[in-house]
């Protein structure tokens, strides 16, 4: 086997996920939204909810609510603020690498479902089911 | 005279036996708190195998060949040191499949085919795992037969009355998971037997999880069917068994078909081969069988007594630990036998996020759903982080895994 | 530039690589010509699966623990490098399972049960191996599809004019194997493919002794099903695969069910994991994974268009020198492509008596029905001697076969 | 796993049977005959029958039929002379062992089941179906 050198989250690097995770941001549920969707990891039952309104082709009000993981919500909470004010056309093209960085700290390989779940429920809300964010590793 | 119990220098020396003790996490001293997921192997197990591959290595059955031989010779031996293991009569009760699940995917299909119709039921325990429960369930989408569930009181032992009652004339199985993978809970398997007898059902143990720590007689415990995986008694994966009653196995159709397994065959049809190999189908797990075989004969050297003698003691010394720790919610442990095993959550801590804090400290324990949903659903829990503990892990690292779960509730409950 | 055939010496310093080949028998070195039933193995892969054990065994999926996380990784790794070998689309193409065995009856239940009906037809040829036979009789037992049998020529090839008339509307599955482990013959793949698709049969491929020798590329051979076993291509026992498209994998059913394929379970029924993991439940063996990996790139490394070219040579070397000996009976080997594998007899010794003998003087042949007594009946043969070659096998290795039936000849004839 | 040692059929040796399977004493079949019986070995499909006559307790006369290997052939030429004259009683208290003496040369274990087809035919013939003596290895 190659040997294989797993990034792991180190723990006093996890205090930025945690203030997100306790004082998340856009936190609850746009009633009505012109778009939602909920989904979840099955292997963990976690859950997140994104609902939002656009204004012009532009991300105008975003909001999340879910139970999980730290690094699962304070994803959430992570991606909402970077799409708030964007071209849904944009968000399109935030891939996997972008949404990682955006959390600052290195994501273990574990852990990495946690941490897209955002995401891929985020373009599922817009583009529906057929975007399959799960299936990069072909 | 022999100790009963494993003395502190013995598990030292133990340890040097196993490889991956050595193992460093980010700097930090492996502990391995695993062990119900699967065990670690020592290196005569490893090395039987690269042994076996280095030397005898060919295909049993029908060659004439010596190597053939050696291999052929072996692999049934590594039956009858099973057999012998468990107390069965003989070699011929031992099944050899790929871990615990085939088995009991083979009973379901099996017996359920040949003995089970719309009118019967199973009964099983709430405890058990996935693989002795949807085997089950698709059987009955299948052939229509009721499958029904002992619950496990607030205390976290079975419900004996319930099961008296949930047992009738209709039950023609009752399957129990002897230790419980989420609990610890060792239940009483004598007592359900005779539940299963008064009805005439057949008596099913899941022993995947006590084999590895508890001396077990089948012919004495007076079960129908047994199975265990070699991968969590410090054996290789890839191998398992079934025991079952010989009579049983002698009317049970073949699961499985193909190569080794049939007597002859023509287009219009086949005949079966004398057991256990009608039902073991094709090249099987040969090597494996003889890690397993090694595997048994260390344990056996240890002695299946001393290390179950020992593990009680750790299960008390950590249980009290436990009971001091306030941030900390456990379940089971209340009442009757249990195994090393401790399934718990931090207070307001999700366990992955916990389990990734006492991975940064090289402790390895397991988080989720332990492959036990209903039993999940019925203690009302969704995930836990669970410890499980086998005769090489220690005292020092039972105290390490506190003082780290200590600053895992200091860091996210702060 | 690289050469497309091995050289001797290359063979030479291949042969180092596998330890069992030192092995004295009798004082005799052994000669080992029992490939087809299973190969040697490399020391890199038997030490891979060691190193494995010493340094990162666990239990895969759901943990967060490094150990898991690399045990993990190295399986799912493995079905990448099977899918790459093979030319599958996906990992999520490839099974994992026991053996050649295994998957057969896989497909024969999950694809049988969600794909056929009783006025179905499921066509394959005389020559499979009982592992590609007897499922489908059983299924035909059970749910009343028809089985049909292509046959083979006076010239050992198959009937490809039968072939045609066989296949129907009604046939919903061609099965084939690619080559004959009794004639060593390859068939014609994709002129069988044709005749499956001109009718929208589904298309299976047992690849258990083919894909050891000949490069293959599902997606190119347009086959719906492959199958083949890791221990007959220098990987370890306790694993093999299943290729299935990936339409079909969604839509059958899983086979074994418990811990690992599922999504959700409640005592009301169950949810499946998304795949290849819905079809492997339970612990699989992933230690056997790592081997079979690392199986792969030794051959990678050496080239299946280089050992299918040296293995040639050899064959047709071998043949011409059959011919000459004419108290030797041998099968097939008259037209088309074969392996060098073949089954023969001295004439007027029974097989196992000259097997005997020629285990005496190290060399180790197959003798029997070769699991495969459809084809024997049709050849009218009851038993043979079957001498399969691998790469690492060498002329001189032929030359002392030779001289050494020509001994058995003289011993049992006189 | 232990060191095995196993026996080899030393080719040279095997003249002895050799000599029996090309010129098999009591070959032939006897009818019509008080007991007889046929059995094979599934795994290579060879055959024995046997038939015998007795007088007074007393195995008078015997013969066998069959084809297969030189060491099952040679064993039941060599069995069927060991048996005649002999009290039938006296037949059940032949061993596995004592069979395999009588072949002279050592048998390899892989041959175990070939030298001790004729033994097992002969006890059938006598003592019927149930008499198992197959199972010695539980
Ligand atoms: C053509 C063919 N198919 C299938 C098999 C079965 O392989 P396994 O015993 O590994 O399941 C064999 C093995 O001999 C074979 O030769
Ligand atoms: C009680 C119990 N039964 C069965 C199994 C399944 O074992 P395997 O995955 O080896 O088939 C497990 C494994 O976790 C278990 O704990
Ligand atoms: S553990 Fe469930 S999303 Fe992180
Ligand atoms: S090989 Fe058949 S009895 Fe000897």
């Amino acid at each position: 086997m190659e040997e294989n050198k797993p990034l792991d989250i180190d723990p006093l690097m996890m205090e930025f996920l945690l203030d997100h995770y306790k004082h998340p941001h856009n936190y609850g549920e746009l009633e009505p939204a012109e778009m939602s969707y909920e989904d979840g990891n099955p292997s963990c039952g976690d859950q997140i909810k994104i609902s939002l309104n656009t204004k012009n082709g532009i991300v105008d009000e975003i909001k999340f609510k879910g139970k999980g993981c730290i690094v699962s919500q304070s994803a959430a909470s992570i991606l909402t603020d970077m799409v708030k004010g964007k071209k849904i056309e944009d968000i399109k093209t935030i891939s996997r690498e972008e949404m990682l960085e955006n959390l600052i700290i290195p994501i273990g390989p574990m852990r990495l479902k946690c941490a897209l779940l955002a995401l891929k429920v985020l373009k599922r809300a817009i583009w529906g089911k057929q975007f399959d964010g799960d299936d990069e590793d072909e | 005279m022999e100790q009963l119990q494993l003395s502190q220098s013995e598990i030292e020396k133990i340890r040097e036996d196993f490889p991956i003790l050595n193992r460093k996490i980010n700097d930090k001293q492996l502990i391995y708190l695993d062990n119900a997921a699967t065990t670690q192997k020592p290196l005569s197990v490893i090395e039987s195998m690269s042994e076996f591959l280095k030397k005898s290595n060919a295909n049993i059955h029908r060659a004439i060949h010596i190597l053939s031989y050696e291999a052929t010779l072996a692999y049934e031996n590594a039956h009858k040191i099973v057999a012998k293991f468990i107390g069965a009569k003989s070699f011929r009760e031992i099944v050899f499949v790929r871990n615990a699940t085939e088995a009991l995917n083979l009973i379901a299909h099996s017996f359920g085919e040949r003995f089970l119709t719309s009118s019967d039921e199973v009964v099983l325990t709430i405890m058990e795992h996935h693989s002795n429960i949807v085997p089950w369930l698709i059987l009955r989408d299948k052939i229509g037969i009721k499958v029904k569930f002992i619950k496990t009181k607030e205390d976290g032992t079975l419900d004996y009355d319930e099961a008296e009652k949930l047992i009738t004339k209709r039950t023609k199985l009752l399957g129990v998971i002897q230790a419980s993978n989420v609990l610890g809970t060792v239940n009483n398997i004598l007592r359900l037997r005779d539940l299963a007898k008064s009805v005439n059902a057949k008596f099913l143990v899941d022993g995947a999880q006590s084999l590895p720590h508890i001396p077990i007689n089948v012919s004495d415990l007076g079960c129908d069917f047994f199975v265990a995986s070699a991968h969590k008694m410090v054996g290789p994966t890839g191998i398992g068994f079934l025991y079952a009653k010989r009579e049983l196995l002698e009317e049970m159709p073949p699961f499985l078909t193909g190569g080794d397994m049939i007597r002859e065959v023509t287009v219009d049809g086949a005949t079966w081969n004398e057991l256990p190999f009608k039902f073991e189908a094709g090249t099987p797990a040969f090597t494996e069988a003889v890690g397993f075989a090694e595997a048994i004969k260390y344990l056996q050297n240890i002695k299946i007594e001393r290390i179950l003698n020992y593990e009680k003691t750790l299960e008390k010394y950590i249980l009290e630990k436990l009971k001091t720790m306030s941030f900390i919610e456990f379940y089971g442990h209340q009442k009757g036998e249990h195994l090393a095993l401790f399934s718990f959550n931090i207070k307001g801590v999700h366990p992955h996020d916990a389990a990734s804090f006492l991975n940064s400290f090289g402790i390895a324990v397991r988080s989720g759903n332990h492959c036990a949903q209903p039993l999940m659903n019925h203690l009302k829990i969704e995930n836990a982080l669970r410890a499980s503990f086998y005769f090489y892990n220690t005292n020092n690292e039972a105290e390490k895994l506190f003082s780290t779960l200590e600053e895992a509730n200091k860091f996210f409950n702060r």
